[in-house]
Parts: structure tokens; C-alpha cells; sequence
């Protein structure tokens, strides 16, 4: 796909250099176009993107609280439909925390209903905009500063909660993984969530400079790590169909994509071997080696 | 125009196909839940020309009703009680956002202890939260009510949600008689709604729902007041044109033989009904007593209450909610805006009926009077 | 004044806000060694690298997400 | 004004026979009111529900404590609840019944056996509207026409007709 | 003792180890955040045997405060703004539950625009709950309240939930020196929580939160007005005993300069502060200027402030808050309880500043009235 | 498994003569006994057992909301086990709405943490207790008063959430459905629920002789009818594992289980053999001829 | 007076409503028919029968399960 | 009471210098107050903190407006927010520069090259506490040795270590 020249999240927001967030937005709205209405949950995207009286956003948006942007996007949805305007994308962009936590069931709801609309969750695996706090996205064994590590603790001591497995089970047309560090997969599946109809989801792996501690320089390999590392699958599930979308010859050890954060540093060997064992599993399941 | 017996629920949802809505997001619950069933009638009927949005939760309905709203439709929506509460967040937002929503709400006392039955403490709770409340009195003014609803909310000076309050069971589920306004008259009243400040459109690209720093937000919440006072002259504009239309006349407040009272009884909503025959009652037998109805709670009608009462003694206000340690939020209201000797009543609490004899006994605690706030109605052992 | 419901109608008027000024290290693209790749305008988190490849420092941020992920290394951060 | 309380067991339409016979009467123009007591019960448990009717604009809104009238859809209910409670000195009592009703003590008590008219002309025990029929026609308080068409545009179809036939009986045998 | 320079959030945090919670169910949200941070750290070091419960939401968070409390534990837990009203609903059925579960409230703005920033609407709108509120004036304040509050909610006589709420930023980030108790003093001041009314153990089966018809609700509700009635006295108490170990004096109110004044200002929370300071240099100048702070909002202390402001002339009241069309809440509770002339000032709402020229001109506007209810600190173009 | 004699429920409930409901209730207390504390959402089960001041509760039971049972569940399991009382069955009871719909949050936040308790889904298959309207879980073609039948619709338009699917993709190790007409196997399911550490989830399938259309003593004949027709599915998943618990030899056809329900009468044929064929792909997923 | 927060520390007290009054029909037992199978024991939503198949009638509601699910029609439902 | 003003980025520290010096300012025996200037600013844009130090009780709390220092954690801030907003008369300005500050104007602006100490001492860029020893010296308002104190305790371990070291290094240079 040639990459559109249109700028639809505009420059002079506030997040930080190097957001991966940021890149994920861009390159969503690259896909979808002008011809699209965007609903966001609070979170870092909503925070640096509209401060009165400046908006980064050239298409409509809305945004009211953290945990609805699932039913606003169904009122939007369903007040462009019944006045015929079909051919407008509508897009709702959740962080982690909007999406697995908060906003969960006001996402289920939208999913269950049928709404012709793509809901895209920009995980970067905790609350950032509050200041890193965990969320039901943070990986085991991550440090953050309500999963601290501690005298008692190594950090989270839950796995990543499996969202997209989640919204695949409720049997809607569309489900995909992305990671911003592949962008023809992920604006391939953001088109194609466009042009299915009805609901669709996307789960996008989006490192966070800030949150996972790196130099904000390599927020695209940070991306890339998880998925050689398989920390990150890449797949899709059209009508209940898997497909594997990033083919991985060989997975690096997981350690190659811990060490180079600053959230995992604190890790004991055996907390990584979890890990790795965690990853293990489920890669076998989807049938990686 | 047809009349027809029916409850004050089925009288919301008749009002709610009347200005056709576009969307209409709603979860059902008690004593609500029949216009929630109506509605989905006439969708499923093709009545209306909308989409019934079958919501998981009442945040969800009423997020849905923003996000529509927002998008540039008529909204109708309809709750009650701990459905109310569960909105709270987003009844504040939809405010600040200038969403002209409607919704009725069926008056249900809170939990807990958890109860289906009626009080006001629902509504009351989110008075602060710059949406107008009208208490209707009966089935009638529960559809009048409803149709005024769009026209002064959707009004560029006031651009507010409305909330329609409607007592759960004691209208909602009584029939009586209602008058059913036709489609012309209403659309003449009523025309389509074409937002100008916020829709959510590819070809006007806006930005709803944006962060307001120090330096903004002190004005966007004093622009909801300069709205809210607005709207006095608008809902008085509006009750007009519905009365040349439709015949039926409406205020913010009732004047029910105030002129001449020594003792004006203040009350909201279905209540009054039962006052009005009280007091016909005690006028029989010379006593000078008045009620004042207040219909439009928010904005607080502050000079339609001054006019009225200004020839009276006293003041009883009952109150179907009760902030603890201070009293009802209509008596708290009326203290801080009107000067006059003030008693506060509470009243009916959870569904205790509210008989002649409270009525009389609320005029008895006025006359002479031991407290400033008293619970009536209370079973004995606990007094 | 603010506006009804602070509804923002000016799309995409945050660039106004000069991000340039939060640089402490400026991406410097040598056109020469360049091949066109759009790498670094695809990743460019603050939209400040067009499609000739001109950096627009009003908002470049200096991440230097642009210069790691270059390929040919094009793009060198420099101490502003 | 005259108030009329039902009592009947979730399920059984009480609530809508106090709703039919409000809307009779606004045919036969006078002003009405019904409500169910307000309560949780489920199918099966006593219910009641209650009717008010007078020539002007009725205004008090709360329960009906003293009945002109008592309309008891099934006889068993007289055993678990008091159904001649707050009834008016002159009040009457009819019941679905088909003995002979003992415990009316001063009170005029007429008694129905709606159950087999029901069972008869509509083939299920379904007696709320059937006994607005012997009513009309007991009391005069509201005419049997209304009430017929009420039924009609209540119950649209056959059901309508068959319930109205039935209704019709019992205005026939009382 | 130790004495320490750190946040009110920090205060808090330390308050919370103190009473040794054993659940903490906490969701975060700007300015709060930090109090679930230093939890979160507390138990991961091993600092206080609790469960710490990673709730998805604020709604989740008080949802499993309720039922550890109804499980027969005591319970911490903290939240700010759209966090407090996410919870609105089991915030009421708390009070109604009767479970003495203690909340920090970080004092911030509420949406619609969204702000992170301070005002006290969002605990004001929960000023019908049944619950009790602290409104600190600084973080010595927020840490010896949240000690305060475990032992006047757990009294036998009140049973109702407290909530301690300090202003958002001004004192939630804002280091300055604090005292930290010893943990032996805490024991003495306040023994383990032994629940009496209700706790759910399989030995002694109860039934909590049932539903109650009208035949039970209204009395059920008036219980709760007594419990709010006799914390007045518990409140006192308590602050004699905190005084008594720990030297340190708080009541209901506090009486600034008001016995010779003829104007008092009365406020709460943080913004006290800067008022004691232009006080002293309007008295300076010769001024007769007082403050009357509330300190303890719910019980609103009727006899308190009528006490404190006998010799006054006039009171201004300064509210973070704004019920539209009212006035603020303390405005209008104290309209409604006290005989005196009276203005209401609506100031630094979303975090406008309050400086010494926002008192001033409260101060001046009294003086010289032109409304009952004033905006100060508007942007010119707005007024 | 013999019956356990000691009732849990009490008499004098206020649940209509059939309740499915309470047959689920009783049954589950049966197998889990007196060392339980129960949790309920909102619904008829709570309205039905509590009206103050009476209780049908044998074992200490709280109600606090509609939509919070997952969380009141955490709180109440918190606080035992932190006080050391491992030993004591914490169940939370919601039915299909406060479950699939206004409660799945905060049940889905519960299963994430881990929280050592069973969650029983009562599913009834719409709001009972405010009068039959929809709920997530209501099968396709159903007419609630919030789906109705209508000129333009043939009742509920989205097939079931699949809700023990998506408990089964939250990773828990133990989810199972069962109905109220296979007792035994309910029981067995409850027992083992109990008996593992960490949480647990049962979908009980259970008739509802108002709700659903049918004389009130052909409660278990629905339920069987479910299972038999392959509308209903007997399962469970431990540890990842998914395995039948009933196998059906031979199943009837669906219009057996529509035709005996008034909520059904209203269907063509058209919707009928959607219906069919929407379970046999269900009942092939899992095996089942 | 109310107890405080509603708490009820009489468990099981619904006992004292008595549901049978909700009947219209009545489950009669055959105790010589009866195999003893407890399915009506199992199945009763009113725990009326207890596990010598004494059928209590002040709550039985009378739904007739226990008689449809009986597999030797022992239980038969007869007009109260 | 003085009043101080610290510029900083995202990310810098300026809000833990903020605090650092109030927490040596009560070491000292004065009271203190510090705070950040509340933004939802992301690492690299511009924010502020403050303190205040007096020898009695802090009372107000409000924004420092007029402040008596401004310390300047980063030349580069200088050219994107007045760092001169509201300095008092007498004020004074402290700014992390290798070169040679020239807008000072009648103000008293004194440069330190806190980013080499940094680099030479720590191995990272961050200047904060060293801003820290500079002020020290140059104002008295706060003894080294609290400043020192107060670093080891907010830092514990190596990094505090380091961190005193290299503030030392700037009090000592001043
Ligand atoms: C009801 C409610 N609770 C809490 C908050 C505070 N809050 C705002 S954004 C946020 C975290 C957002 O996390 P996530 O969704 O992962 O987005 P991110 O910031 O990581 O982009 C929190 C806790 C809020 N605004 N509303
Ligand atoms: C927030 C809220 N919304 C709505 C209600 C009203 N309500 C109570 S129970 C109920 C339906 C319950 O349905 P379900 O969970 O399926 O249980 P069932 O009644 O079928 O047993 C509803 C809508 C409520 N109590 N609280
Ligand atoms: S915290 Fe992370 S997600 Fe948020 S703006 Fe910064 S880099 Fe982006
Ligand atoms: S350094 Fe970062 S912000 Fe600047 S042009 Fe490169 S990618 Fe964009
Ligand atoms: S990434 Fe490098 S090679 Fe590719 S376009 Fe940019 S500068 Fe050129
Ligand atoms: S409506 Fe259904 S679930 Fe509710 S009590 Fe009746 S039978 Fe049971
Ligand atoms: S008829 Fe129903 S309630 Fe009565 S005993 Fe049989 S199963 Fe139980
Ligand atoms: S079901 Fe029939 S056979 Fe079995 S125990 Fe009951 S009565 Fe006896
Ligand atoms: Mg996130
Ligand atoms: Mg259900």
C-alpha cells in the first residue's frame, strides 16, 4: 500500500517525543481517510490531542469519558446510519486501560450489537497518561506503579488479559492484532476492517517510551522485538477464521525484548523463564514454533 | 388530537414518537421500563424512524444518547433510580457538552435499602449537574412536558439537556386520561433538528469533548449558567406558543390559590394533585392556604416563586428527598433564594403513601410549628 | 469567550503549538544518502517529515525515531 | 367519586380489569383512574388493584383504602387476604365463586362462577374481564357497552371477541 | 513521631498504613493517583498485610469496598472527580449498607470540559449520600482526618461512611512538613474494627442489602439521618481524644478571628489557608474580617457555625462548587440553617487561581453587594 | 453425587410456582453446603429471597447492585482470605443481565485477578425481573418486550453472547455450562469449582415458566428440551481444556425446544431454520453431530 | 425501627410466608407408587417436599413439576 | 518568604529539585512549600515548579508569581518561555548554560554549565539537584549540607552518592 499523504492527526500535540501512540493514529487515520468520524476514551491520546482551544484532529471527533467510548461510538454509529451516511468510517480508539478495563463492557455491548464500526485499542500495556499505573494489559512480571516491584512482589503478578481472544469470542466478523512497527499489516487491517460490515476490532502493540523505559529513539524496534520475541502475535480472525498475518521464522528469546526495558530490568531469572514458558504456550497454540 | 386513557409512561412514549427521534438508547428498568417497551414497539412496528439502541447499562445508554446527540440527531432516552445514578459521570458531561438530550426519568427512590418505589432523591441528586427538570403532575403534563422538552433545550440560547420527572408508579402506572396531540400540531411546534454548534460531520470536521485548562474552564461552566438563566425566558416563550397550538396552558411554577393564603405549601409533581384537593378541602372550612407548584425545578423559577407567594405568612415545603442534616433540596433551594418563614417537610420516602392526612398534618406542623425540618409519616415507634 | 460546549472548529489547529521547542537533539536527513524508503515518514510520531523528506523542525520533537529507523542512515541527531 | 379495589394473583389480569373499567367509564364520560397496588409479587401471589371513577377531574393520588366496591377474581385469595378490608358501610363484594359465599357477615357479598363461563366460552380460567360484566350490570356504575368496546380495543382480534361474549354472559346472568 | 516534608497525598497513604487496612481496592485517576501508588508500594513491601485489589474501575473499587466492609474488615480507598462520580450509585447504597468504609477524594473539576484540575464539585455532588466529609486544610489535615474518620465512621452511634476530601494539586502535590504518628499511638487512638451490625461469616449467617418496601423504607432512611444527627457528638469526642494523644486540636469548625469581625468569609479545605493570611493583613489595615471554616461539611454543624458567627454582620460564602441557577452548596446549606445576611461567591472552579486579590474582592463585594451570588475571577470579556 | 439433604435456600421465597431459578440456587447450595457466603446481583433471585425483613438465605448474603456482583465478590473474597479463611465458598449469583450485559465488567475484572471464587451466571435469558426484555444473552428470535415481534421484526435480531466462551478466553481454569435439568452433573461442576484455587465460572441454563411461555411444571422439561435440541451445550474447560459433559447421541430438531415456548410461536420458518442452522455450527465447533 | 442497614440476622425467616396460599392446584403423593427416586425432592423450586416425600403444603405453590418430572406418576396435580 | 521558580522539561526533574530544596529548607529549620505548576505536560515540553521558604508557617497557596529566584534547568527553555515572567525587583536567575547568557538585561543572571558536571559525574544529563548546590552557594537561602542530606535521602544508595558528589561539585564551583 503507497502510504497516503494526508495528515489527518496534525502536528503540535503534546505527546511525548517519540509516542508510539502517536505513530499508530497517524497511520489508522492514513488508512481510513477523510471520510471518517473518530470517537476517543480519556487517556494519552485524548490529553494530547485536544487542549482547548487547539485540536490535532483534522476529521470529527469526540470524546466523553474513559470508559465509554464503545457506546458513544454506537450512538454516533447508529445517528450516521439512519441518516444514510453509510460510507462513513467511524472509529473509536481505546488505550489498554479504556479497552480491557473501564471500558470493557461498553465495548462488549457495542460489539454485541452489530454496529458498523472499528474499534481500534492502542496498548501500550498501562495507564500512561495517568503515569504508568497497571492495567489489565500489563504483561506479568512488569514493574509499574500500582504493580511495583517490591520486598514481596516482582512487578504484575497477572498475565496480559487476552482481548483480542476476548472479542473474537463474541463472534464478531472481524478481529486482528497490529504492531506500529509493521504498518502495511496493520493499515492493511485497518482497511479491511472498513470495509467489512459490522463490528471490528484491532489490538495495537504501541511501545511507550515513557511507560516501558527506553530512549524514545526505538519505539519502532521495541515494537519489532515484541514480535520476534513473540511477545506479540500478529494475526487476524475474519468470520472465525485464524490466520497467522506475520510469518516468525525463528523467535528470539524473550529476554532480548525485556532487557531492553527498563520496566522488566528488576526481573530474576525465574520470572523470565515464566515468561518465556507463557510465550511458549502461546505461540504453540496459534501454531508457532 | 385523540383522547385516550393510558399511563403517564405510555403518555412519555407517545411524546417521544411524536418528535421522532433518531436514535433512542435505552435500558429498562422500574417503574421506567414500559416506555423503554413501548418504544421498542413502535420501532419494531415502523412507528418511528429510528434505531433503538438495545444497550447494556444505563451508562451506556445515556453515553450512546451523547455520542448520537453529538452527532447531530434528536436524542430520546428514559430511565429511573439506580439506572439515573449509574449515568451520573456523563449526565454531567452531556451538559458541558451542550448535548440537547431529553430524557424522563420515572422517579424511584435509591438504595439502599434497594426500593422500586416512588420518591425523588434520583433526580434530585444530579440537580447540580446543569440539565433543566420539569416535575410533571400528572399523565398529561408527562407528554406536554416532554414535546417543550426539545423545543427549549435545543434553543441556541440554552442548548441544555432537559430531564422530564415523572413520579415511578403514582403516574407511571395509573391510567387516566390524556389528550394526544397530532403529528402536524407537533411538527409545527416542533420543527427538525439542525444543530449549529456541534455535529460530528466529514465536511465540518469539529472536535467535541476536548481537556479545558485553568484558563478555560471557570468560563465554559459559567456559560452553562448564562444558559440556564436563559432559559426562564425561553421555557415562558415556549409554554406560549404550545398554549396557542395545543390549548394547554403551562408555567416554570402553578399558582393554586396563593393570592390570599396565609400558608403557601410548595411541592413538586404528582403530589400537588392530591394537595390541590386538600386545600379545596380546608378552604371549605376557612383556612387560607395556597399551594405553589413548582414545575420547572431547574432553572429555578426564583421570581415566578417571589410573585407568588409575595402575600403569604409562611411557607411549607415538602420534599420527596432529603440531603441528611439539612433537609429536602426544595426546602434548601427556597431558603437560599427566598426570604420568608420557611418549614421543610419530608415526605414520602421510598414509596410511604402520602394521604390527606399528611397533607394536613404538613399544614398543622406549619401553623404551629416545633421544628424546621420534620419527617411526616413516620410509623410510631420510630418518632 | 470560550466556545458553546468548548467545541473546537478549527481542524487540526495544534499546529500552533511549536513542538520544535521541546528538541534537545535535531534530526539532520542528508539527501544524498537517501533512497526514498518513507521510512521515516511513516514513523515520524509528530507528522514532521513530508513527503520530500523535509524535516519540518516548527514540530520535530527530536525523538529520533526517524534516524534509528532509517536504513542507510540518513538521518543523523544532532545537538541543537 | 367511587373507588373499587380488585384482588386477584399475579398472572390473573387484575390490573388490567381496573385499567379496562377506568377506560369505560371515560366512555361513558366520566373521569377515571386505575394503578395496581404497587408491589414485586410474582405470578401466583395476591395482587390487587384499584379504579377510581367520578364526574369531575380526579386529583388524589394515593392507595384506596375504603372501596365503594371489592371485585375478587378467584374465591381461594379469600382465605389469605382480608378482602372485605376498609370496605364502605354500604360497600358490596362480588366474587368469582362457585360455592356458596359464607363469610360476608353484614356486607352484601354477590357471588360469580365467572371461572366457568371463562372455561366455557374462552376455554382457559381467565376471569378479569368477565367479571366487569356481572358488575356493570350489579352496580350500574358503568355502562356494559363501554365496557364491551373497551375489551374489543384492549384485546384487538378474536381474542377481543371471545372475551366480550364472555363478558356479555356474565352481564346476562347477574 | 517523626516529622517528614510530603504531599497531603503522602499524608494519606501513611494514614491508610496506619489504621492497617485489610483490603484496598483502588483505582487511580489524576490527582488521586499517587495515594494508590504508595499503597500499591506499602504491600508490595510488605509494609501492611492488606489485599491490594487491582479493580478495572472506580465503580469496581467501591463495589468491593462495600462488600470487604460487609465481610467485616476495615477498608481504605481513594478517588477523584469522574473516578467519584463512576461510583455514584454505591456511594449512596454505602450509607444505606451502613458500612464504615473510609475514602480519600482528591478534589478535581468534573466534565463536560474535561479537567484535571481543582474544585470541590465533585465531592459536593455527592453531599446527599449519607456520608460524612472532612474537607482538609492541609496535608497535616488529610493525614489526621483519615485517622479521625475510621473511628468516627466505625461508632455504633453513626455507621456511616466517610469521605476525606483534599484539594486536588494544591494539597495532593503540593510538600510541606508533616507530623507522622507513631504506630502505637494509632493502636491507642484506634482499636481493631470489630463490626457488630453486619459481617458475613457462615458462623452467624446474616442477610445485607435487602429490599424494602414502603412499609420499611422510610424508616430506614430516617436511621440514617440519626446517624448523621449523632455524629455531631462522635466527631467531637473524637477530636478530643486525637487531641488528648496527639496533641493536635481539630472540631467541627474553625472560628478565625470571627468574634469581633463583621464580616466572615466561610470556606473549606485548602483555600483557608491563603484566606488566614489576607485576613491578617486586612486586619492590618483595621478591617473586622473573620473566617469561618468548615471543616466538617457532613454533619453540616448548624450549631457550630451559628456559634462562631453570632456578632457578625454579614457572611460571604466561597464555594468551589455551583449548583446553576443557585449558587453554590455551602451557600445554599447555610441559607437554609443560618439567620444572616448572607453572598454567595463562586471561585476557582477547574483550577482558576485563588489569590489574595480573589479574597479581596469577596471581601469588597460583601461590603458593598450587588448580587446574591457572584463569579469572581472571570475573564473580562466574560462578565 | 447423593443429595444433600440441608436446604439453603429456604421455603417462603417469592419466586413464581416453577421458578427455574430457584431450583438452580437450591441445588447449588446443596453441593457447596453451609461454609458458603453468596453474593447476588440484581434480579429476581435477590427480589424473589430478601424482601426485608425476611430472608430465604440459610448462609450469610449480601446485595449490593445490579451490575457489581463481580466486584462485591472480590471485596467479600478479599476480605476472608486475608483474615485467613480459606476454607469458605465464596459464590457470586447474577443472572444473564447482571452477568452478560451491566455486569460484565465487573465480572470480567474479578476472573482477571484471580480472586479465588465461583460466579454462578443464573441465565434466564432476559430481564425476568422487570418483566422479560432482552438481554445479551437472549437467543435469536425470541420476542421480549424490548425485541419484540413487530411488522418490521421477528424478535431479537443478535444471536447469545457467547459469555462462557469469553470467560474461557480471560485464561481462568475453570468455566463450565450446565442446565438445571442435568442436576448431577450441575452439582458436580459446582463441587469442582469449589474445589479449585482460583476463580470459576458456571453458565447454568434455567427455565422460566414466565418469561419464557410455558405451564410452570414443565420447567425441566424445557431445560432438557435445550440440551436435547443442541440449543443449550454441556461443557466444561479446566485449565485450557474443553471437554462434553453430555453426549448427545441423536439431537432433535430445534422447532421440538421452539414450538413448546410462547416467546417463539411468532417465527417463520425462514427464522426457525436460521436458528437450526446457527446450532448446528455451534454443536460441530464442539463435536457434536 | 428498622434494623441498621436493613441487616437481617434471622436467616431463613421467609419461612414465615407461607407461599402455599399461592396454589391453585395441589401435588397429591402416592407413597405406594413412589420408588424413592428424589427427583421431586430434587426439582421442587420451594424445597416443599422433604426426603421422606411428605409434601408441605404451606409452601408448595403448586407449579406441578414434582408430578411432571415423577417417572412413575406418583404425584398427581389435583384442583385445591 | 522567598519565592523560587524552576524551568524544566518533561522529564528533567524539576518538580523533584522543587521539592528537594523545601525538604533542606525545613533540615534548615524554616518552613517550606513546594509544588509543581499542574499541566498534563509529556516528557521534553516545558514545566515549572516552585518553592517557597519563610520562617514562619506557608499559609498561601496560590502560584508564585513574583518570584525571588528562577533556576533554569535548560538553555534552550529560554528561547520558548519568559524566564523573566514576574522576577522580582531584586531577583535573581540561575540557568544550566555553557555559553554565555546574554538577555539578562538589569537582572542578575548567573550561568553554571550544570550539563558538564553532569556528564563528568553521573554519566546522564540530569541537572537537577546540581542547579541545587549552585543555589546554595550563591543565595545561602539553604545550607549544603540540608541540600546534601535531603539529596541522599530522596536518592538512596549509589545515585544519591553521585548525585551529592556532583552537586557538591557545583557548590563548590560557584
Ligand atoms: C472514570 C475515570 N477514572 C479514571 C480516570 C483517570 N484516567 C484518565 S486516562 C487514565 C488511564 C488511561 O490508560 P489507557 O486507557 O491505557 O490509555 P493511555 O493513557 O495509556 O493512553 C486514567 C486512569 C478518568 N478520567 N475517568
Ligand atoms: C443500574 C440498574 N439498572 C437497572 C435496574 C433494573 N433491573 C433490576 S433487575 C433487572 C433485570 C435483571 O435481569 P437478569 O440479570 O437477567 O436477572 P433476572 O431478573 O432475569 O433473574 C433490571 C433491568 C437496576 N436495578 N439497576
Ligand atoms: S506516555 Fe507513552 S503513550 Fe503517552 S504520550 Fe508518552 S509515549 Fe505516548
Ligand atoms: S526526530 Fe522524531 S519527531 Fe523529529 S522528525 Fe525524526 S521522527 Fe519526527
Ligand atoms: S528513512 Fe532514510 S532512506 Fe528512508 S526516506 Fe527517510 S531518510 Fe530516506
Ligand atoms: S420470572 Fe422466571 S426467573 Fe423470575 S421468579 Fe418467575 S420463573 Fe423465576
Ligand atoms: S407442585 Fe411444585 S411447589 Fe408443590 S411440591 Fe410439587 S414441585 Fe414443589
Ligand atoms: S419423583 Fe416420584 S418416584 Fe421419585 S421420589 Fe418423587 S414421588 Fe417418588
Ligand atoms: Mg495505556
Ligand atoms: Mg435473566
Amino acid at each position: 500500500m503507497k502510504l497516503p499523504e494526508e495528515e489527518l492527526l496534525s502536528s503540535g500535540h503534546r505527546g511525548c517525543a517519540g509516542c508510539g501512540a502517536s505513530i499508530g493514529v497517524r497511520l489508522a487515520l492514513k488508512a481510513l481517510g477523510r471520510n471518517t468520524v473518530a470517537i476517543s476514551a480519556t487517556g494519552c491520546l485524548e490529553v494530547m490531542t485536544t487542549p482547548y482551544p487547539e485540536t490535532s484532529w483534522e476529521i470529527p471527533w469526540i470524546h466523553v469519558a474513559f470508559e465509554n467510548a464503545g457506546a458513544v461510538a454506537s450512538g454516533v454509529e447508529s445517528a450516521l446510519r439512519i441518516q444514510g451516511k453509510d460510507d462513513v468510517n467511524v472509529v473509536a480508539f481505546g488505550g489498554d486501560g479504556g479497552t480491557v478495563d473501564i471500558g470493557l463492557q461498553s465495548l462488549s455491548g457495542a460489539m454485541e450489537r452489530g454496529h458498523n464500526l472499528i474499534y481500534i485499542c492502542y496498548d501500550n500495556e498501562a495507564y500512561m497518561n495517568t503515569g504508568i499505573q497497571r492495567s489489565g494489559a500489563t504483561p506479568f512480571g512488569a514493574s509499574t506503579t500500582t504493580s511495583p516491584q517490591g520486598k514481596n512482589s516482582f512487578g504484575e503478578d497477572q498475565h496480559k488479559k487476552d482481548m483480542p481472544m476476548i472479542m473474537a469470542a463474541h463472534g464478531i466478523p472481524y478481529v486482528a492484532t497490529a504492531s506500529i512497527s509493521y504498518p502495511q499489516d496493520f493499515m492493511k487491517k485497518v482497511k479491511k476492517a472498513a470495509e467489512i460490515d459490522g463490528p471490528a476490532y484491532i489490538h495495537l502493540n504501541q511501545p511507550c517510551t515513557t511507560g516501558w523505559g527506553y530512549d524514545s529513539s526505538k519505539t519502532i524496534e521495541l515494537g519489532k522485538l515484541a514480535v520476534e520475541t513473540g511477545a506479540w502475535i500478529l494475526y487476524e480472525i475474519e468470520n472465525g477464521e485464524f490466520n497467522l498475518t506475520h510469518n516468525l521464522r525463528k523467535r528470539k528469546p524473550v529476554t532480548d525484548y525485556l532487557g531492553a526495558q527498563k520496566r522488566f530490568k528488576h526481573l530474576q531469572d525465574k520470572e523470565k523463564e515464566e515468561i518465556q514458558k507463557y510465550i511458549d504456550a502461546q505461540c504453540a497454540k496459534v501454531g508457532i514454533e | 388530537m385523540t383522547k385516550e386513557v393510558m399511563t403517564a409512561n405510555k403518555a412519555v412514549a407517545e411524546a417521544a414518537r411524536l418528535v421522532k427521534p433518531k436514535v433512542i438508547p435505552v435500558f429498562p428498568i422500574t417503574p421506567q421500563t414500559s416506555i423503554s417497551e413501548y418504544l421498542a414497539q413502535y420501532v419494531a412496528d415502523g412507528d418511528i424512524d429510528a434505531k433503538y439502541v438495545k444497550v447494556e447499562s444505563e451508562h451506556s445508554a445515556i453515553s450512546a444518547a451523547v455520542g448520537a446527540s453529538g452527532a447531530g440527531v434528536r436524542v430520546f432516552t428514559a430511565t429511573s433510580s439506580q439506572g439515573l445514578m449509574l449515568m451520573h459521570e456523563i449526565i454531567f458531561a452531556a451538559a458541558g457538552m451542550r448535548v440537547p438530550i431529553v430524557m424522563a426519568n420515572a422517579n424511584r427512590a435509591i438504595s439502599a435499602p434497594l426500593s422500586i418505589w416512588n420518591d425523588q432523591q434520583d433526580s434530585i441528586a444530579q440537580r447540580d449537574a446543569g440539565w433543566l427538570q420539569t416535575y410533571v403532575e400528572d399523565a398529561q403534563d408527562a407528554l406536554d412536558s416532554t414535546l417543550m422538552a426539545y423545543k427549549i433545550s435545543e434553543n441556541d440560547d440554552v442548548l441544555l439537556p432537559s430531564m422530564v420527572c415523572l413520579d415511578g408508579f403514582i403516574l407511571t402506572h395509573t391510567v387516566e386520561p390524556v389528550d394526544i396531540p397530532n403529528q402536524e400540531d407537533v411538527n409545527k411546534f416542533l420543527p427538525s433538528y439542525n444543530p449549529k454548534h456541534s455535529f460530528l460531520d466529514p465536511k465540518e470536521p469539529m472536535t467535541l469533548g476536548a481537556l479545558a485548562d485553568p484558563g478555560y474552564y471557570f468560563e465554559a461552566r459559567h456559560a452553562i449558567e448564562i444558559g440556564m438563566e436563559k432559559s426562564i425566558d425561553v421555557i415562558k416563550k415556549t409554554c406560549k406558543e404550545f398554549e396557542e397550538i395545543f390549548g394547554r396552558k403551562y408555567d416554570l411554577v402553578e399558582n393554586y390559590k396563593c393570592d390570599d393564603a396565609e400558608i403557601v405549601l410548595v411541592a413538586m409533581g404528582s403530589v400537588c394533585s392530591t394537595i390541590k384537593a386538600v386545600i379545596d378541602e380546608l378552604r371549605e372550612e376557612g383556612e387560607k392556604i395556597g399551594l405553589l407548584k413548582i414545575r420547572v425545578y431547574r432553572p429555578f423559577p426564583v421570581d415566578e416563586i417571589n410573585d407568588a407567594i409575595k402575600n403569604c405568612k409562611k411557607l411549607s415545603i415538602l420534599d420527596k428527598n432529603i440531603t441528611f442534616g439539612i433537609g429536602g433540596a426544595l426546602y434548601s433551594d427556597i431558603k437560599a433564594k427566598i426570604n420568608k418563614e420557611t418549614y421543610g417537610f419530608i415526605i414520602g420516602l421510598g414509596g410511604r403513601d402520602i394521604t390527606p392526612d399528611t397533607i394536613k398534618e404538613v399544614y398543622e406542623k406549619t401553623k404551629n410549628p416545633e421544628k424546621d425540618v420534620t419527617w411526616v409519616g413516620l410509623k410510631k415507634e420510630d418518632d | 469567550m470560550v466556545s458553546t460546549g468548548c467545541v473546537i472548529k478549527d481542524p487540526g489547529n495544534s499546529k500552533k503549538n511549536k513542538t520544535g521547542s521541546w528538541r534537545t537533539f535535531k534530526p539532520v536527513l542528508d539527501k544524498e544518502k537517501c533512497i526514498g524508503c518513507d521510512k521515516c515518514v511513516m514513523f515520524c510520531p509528530d507528522a514532521a517529515i513530508n513527503k520530500d523528506h523535509d524535516i519540518n523542525y516548527d514540530y520535530c520533537k527530536g525523538c529520533g525515531i526517524c534516524s534509528a529507523e532509517c536504513p542507510v542512515k540518513a538521518i543523523e541527531m544532532i545537538k541543537e | 367519586m367511587i373507588e373499587i379495589r380488585f384482588h386477584g394473583r399475579g398472572g390473573q389480569g387484575a390490573v388490567t380489569a381496573a385499567e379496562i373499567l377506568a377506560k369505560a367509564a371515560f366512555k361513558d364520560g366520566k373521569y377515571a383512574q386505575a394503578f395496581p397496588f404497587f408491589g414485586v409479587e410474582r405470578r401466583g401471589a395476591p395482587v390487587m388493584a384499584f379504579t377510581r371513577i367520578d364526574d369531575e377531574p380526579i386529583r388524589i393520588r394515593y392507595q384506596v383504602y375504603n372501596p365503594n366496591y371489592v371485585l375478587v377474581l378467584d374465591d381461594g385469595l379469600t382465605h389469605v387476604v382480608d378482602v372485605f378490608s376498609g370496605l364502605k358501610d354500604n360497600g358490596k363484594i362480588i366474587v368469582n365463586t362457585d360455592e356458596d359465599f359464607k363469610n360476608g357477615g353484614d356486607t352484601e357479598v354477590y357471588e360469580i362462577d365467572a371461572t366457568k363461563i371463562a372455561l366455557d366460552t374462552l376455554g382457559i380460567n381467565i376471569v378479569n374481564t368477565i367479571i366487569l360484566g356481572y358488575f356493570a350490570k350489579k352496580t350500574g356504575e358503568v355502562s356494559i357497552e363501554s365496557i364491551i368496546e373497551v375489551i374489543k380495543e384492549v384485546f384487538p382480534g378474536k381474542i377481543g371477541e371471545k372475551n366480550a361474549t364472555a363478558t356479555m354472559k356474565a352481564y346476562e346472568m347477574a
